[in-house]
């Protein structure tokens, strides 16, 4: 070894003339913690001394060696703390650490077994390290809830057998086989295990058995720290109970079966069941089904009266009146508005009678007629002045004309004239002969005379 | 009175008028002045029958339209249509 | 009244209206203005037989309606085609 | 009432309508005016008789509804389906 | 009740106020108007009795109903059955 | 109780349910709804009916009960086998 | 107690909670109810009246050559006693 290592550093040197306190102390935390993953040390606890952080310090010694050792608080076994003293011999489970920083060595200690007795549960642990699966609580099986046929393995003699049998009696109709067996010394384990055997293969109908016997010695409990307790109790198609040992302690037995009870009373009261617990159950079964079927009738006797009252809202004897209602009115509406048709057809009529009455063409008639009397007074009228105008003039001409007659200087004394009876004027007495008819126009009157002589 | 057609009321009654002016002239002779003056003599004698034929014609229209008969009418529409012309 | 459609009594009343515009002439001939008095007079005539022949139809027409039967009727319906139209 | 249906009532008082206004006319013939009146006259009297007689048939109907049998559903049922197109 | 399946409750009361509203129109024909009228008369009427047939089956039923009989399931069975289809 | 096998009361309650959405459609027509009505109100009674005799069921079960023998089991078992499929 | 190996205590327990859970459904058929609840309350009665008479049975297993013999534990005793165990 010292010359392996002198030989590394050779190679080393051969490269380098010397190492930083960095570079060594590296290569020694590599080297120990390399070499020493995790690790049982046997020793004893010396100066032990807890921190305030909760971690405990101890050096483990052996006559002249000594390790560090620290227990980090986190990883403190807490069932074995207390018990830690200077002096106490014990086996401890951890890794080494060099600290490059103190240029130290520490074994962190992960768990503490006492010496002596710790080897047994050493031992615990190595079997359940070894059938860690068939520990896994998926593996096992269920106990019935109401078994009627058990097998106890026990000894015939023990206080265990008369604890659990006096707990079954009145307890439930349950048929119990009792199996006996040595349940401590030397090859017990044997006989428990050919129990199980035979009871599976002989006693098939058995639902449950019950391995059992009451507290002792560690080394009375010996038997159910094996590893054949442990392959028969997994060979059984039963389900197994056990109830082995203390309160405290879990048996490798305890470990393996499908339940673990404390004690055996603690078993009978687990594996059958209280006669008055299921009566109890039942009894709440037919209040739970009373109350279900109570709810279901009830609540189907609320729904049909609830349709019951809304078919009634809904009975079309409603509809019949609403639409009656209706009818009525509509009857009402259909004359009322048939009188107001007529009654305004009437009215209209009556207007335009009215106005045609206004029309009346006897008003024509009488204005023509008064139209034509005027005209007829006109007419008088006119043709009569007319008339009268004709006459006035011819009045007047008639007038002037006998203003200016010739005649009228005949008045004065003067005569016409004139020879007869050609009428001519005469003017000379030469005119005229003797003889002659002369006519003399006087102022009055005419005369006819004969001319008797003539003068010039 | 034969002639009394040839001229009317108004044409006899202008006659008379001229004359008038005739006889206002004092150089004229007087037997022309007598003729003139007999002409309008008769002239307004002639005037004097057409007034009374007048007056007695609107007395007899007056008359006959109080006996006024519907076939008049006929004679009326004439009267009409012609004086509408 | 047979020929009463040759002329309404309108044109008849505007006749009228004519005669005596022309009667007021005091230029009128005598005998024209008789012709035209004639004429108006019976115009007149036949104006006032228009217009009691209206006044008897307008009776008649009113009494009718009292006594109005559907069957008349036909003859409204008639009027009225020809009305429309 | 057998020809009334060449004419309703309502075209009858649009006749009459008409005829007012022609009646307000003042330079209607008078002969035309007396026929424009007749015609109106009948036409008002001829819309006073359809008037009653739709009253009476009213009257009729609503009779004949008191007196209503099933049977008669067949005509409503008609007119409904007539009267819906 | 045989020919009411014809047109229904509804279609009369919908045709009834169709009816209404072309009344309400003075612009209607007056013979349309009587017409309509008697047509919503007679499905007034109808309306009547075919309430009158439902008070009277209904009164049925709910007396019926009172007498009701675990017999009458049948029916109500078979009612059911048709009836939820 | 002889046809209630045809069907069960929750049937019965849907269609009455069914019944009763349905008379709120007020486009309904009046005949349906009263064939409607009568449905439901035979389903109630029916449902009635079915409930009355369930109660009565539970009476005589729960009297069995109390006089119950294990010879029942049998019984029991039947029903147990025949459930529990 | 004749039958009552056809069907374990645990079985009848099993279904009467399934019973229970069935029932606990509210839209369960009222028929298919009350037969579960007969059935439930049968099965409840079952597992009382087995509690009611339920006893222990208590034995041993005894091994030797022939093989496995049971012996009741007083007998078992004596035979252990004597030494032979």
């Amino acid at each position: 070894m010292k010359y392996l290592e002198e030989t590394k550093i050779g190679v080393k040197e051969k490269e380098k003339l010397y190492f930083t306190v960095k570079e060594v102390t590296q290569n020694l935390k590599d080297l120990i913690e390399r070499n020493f993953s995790v690790l049982w040390i046997e020793g004893e606890i010396a100066n032990l001394r807890y921190s305030q952080n909760g971690n405990i310090y101890f050096n483990l010694i052996e006559e002249e060696a000594s390790l560090k050792s620290i227990i980090f608080n986190s990883q403190k076994e807490v069932t074995i703390a207390p018990y830690l003293k200077d002096g106490l011999k014990v086996l401890c489970w951890g890794r080494l650490n060099f600290y490059t920083r103190s240029g130290e060595c520490y074994f962190i200690v992960r768990r503490v077994e006492p010496l002596g007795k710790g080897i047994l549960t050493l031992k615990k642990e190595e079997l359940i390290k070894k059938y860690k699966p068939l520990f896994d609580p998926n593996r096992k099986k269920s106990i019935p809830v109401y078994p009627k046929k058990i097998a106890l393995i026990t000894s015939l003699f023990g206080a265990a057998l008369q604890d659990f049998l006096k707990i079954s009696k009145n307890r439930w109709e349950v048929e119990i086989l009792i199996y006996p067996v040595r349940v401590q010394g030397e090859g017990a384990e044997k006989e428990i295990v050919q129990a199980i055997k035979d009871i599976n293969t002989h006693f098939s109908d058995v639902e449950v058995i019950v391995i059992t016997r009451g507290g002792g010695s560690f080394e009375d409990l010996a038997p159910f720290y094996t590893e054949d307790i442990i392959l028969g109790v997994k060979e059984s198609k039963i389900p197994v109970v056990s109830a082995v040992g203390h309160e405290v302690d879990y048996t490798i037995c305890d470990l393996i079966a499908d339940k673990r009870c404390a004690t055996p009373t603690a078993a009978a009261e687990e594996v059958i069941p209280a006669k008055e617990e299921v009566l109890y159950r039942l009894s709440l079964y037919q209040k739970k089904i009373n109350q279900l079927l109570e709810i279901i009738v009830s609540r189907r006797e609320k729904k049909l009266y609830e349709a019951k009252i809304e078919l009634e809202n809904k009975n079309p004897f409603k509809v019949v009146q609403s639409l009656e209602k209706r009818i009525k009115d509509l009857s009402y509406r259909l004359n009322l508005e048939m009188e107001k048709y007529l009654g305004f057809k009437e009215k209209k009529l009556w207007e335009i009678k009215n106005l045609f009455r206004k029309r009346h063409p006897q008003e024509n008639i009488r204005i023509l007629e008064e139209k034509l009397k005027f005209f007829k007074n006109r007419l008088f009228y006119s043709i009569k002045s007319c008339y009268l105008e004709k006459e006035k003039r011819l009045e007047s001409l008639e007038k002037l004309l006998s203003s200016f007659s010739p005649l009228n200087v005949l008045r004065r004394g003067y005569s016409i004239v004139k020879s007869y009876p050609e009428g001519k004027i005469i003017r000379k007495a030469k005119e005229v002969k003797e003889g002659k008819l002369l006519e003399i126009y006087l102022s009055k009157g005419k005369l006819l005379v004969e001319v008797k002589k003539v003068e010039e | 009175m034969v002639k009394n057609n040839f001229f009317s009321f108004e044409e006899a009654l202008k006659r008379i008028e001229e004359i008038l002016k005739q006889l206002e002239n004092k150089e004229l002779d007087l037997e022309e002045a007598i003729n003139l003056y007999e002409e309008g003599l008769k002239l307004i004698h002639f005037c004097e029958e057409k007034l009374k034929n007048a007056r007695t014609r609107i007395e007899v229209i007056l008359k006959d339209k109080e006996g006024f008969k519907l076939e008049n009418l006929d004679k009326a529409y004439e009267l009409f249509k012609n004086g509408s012309r």
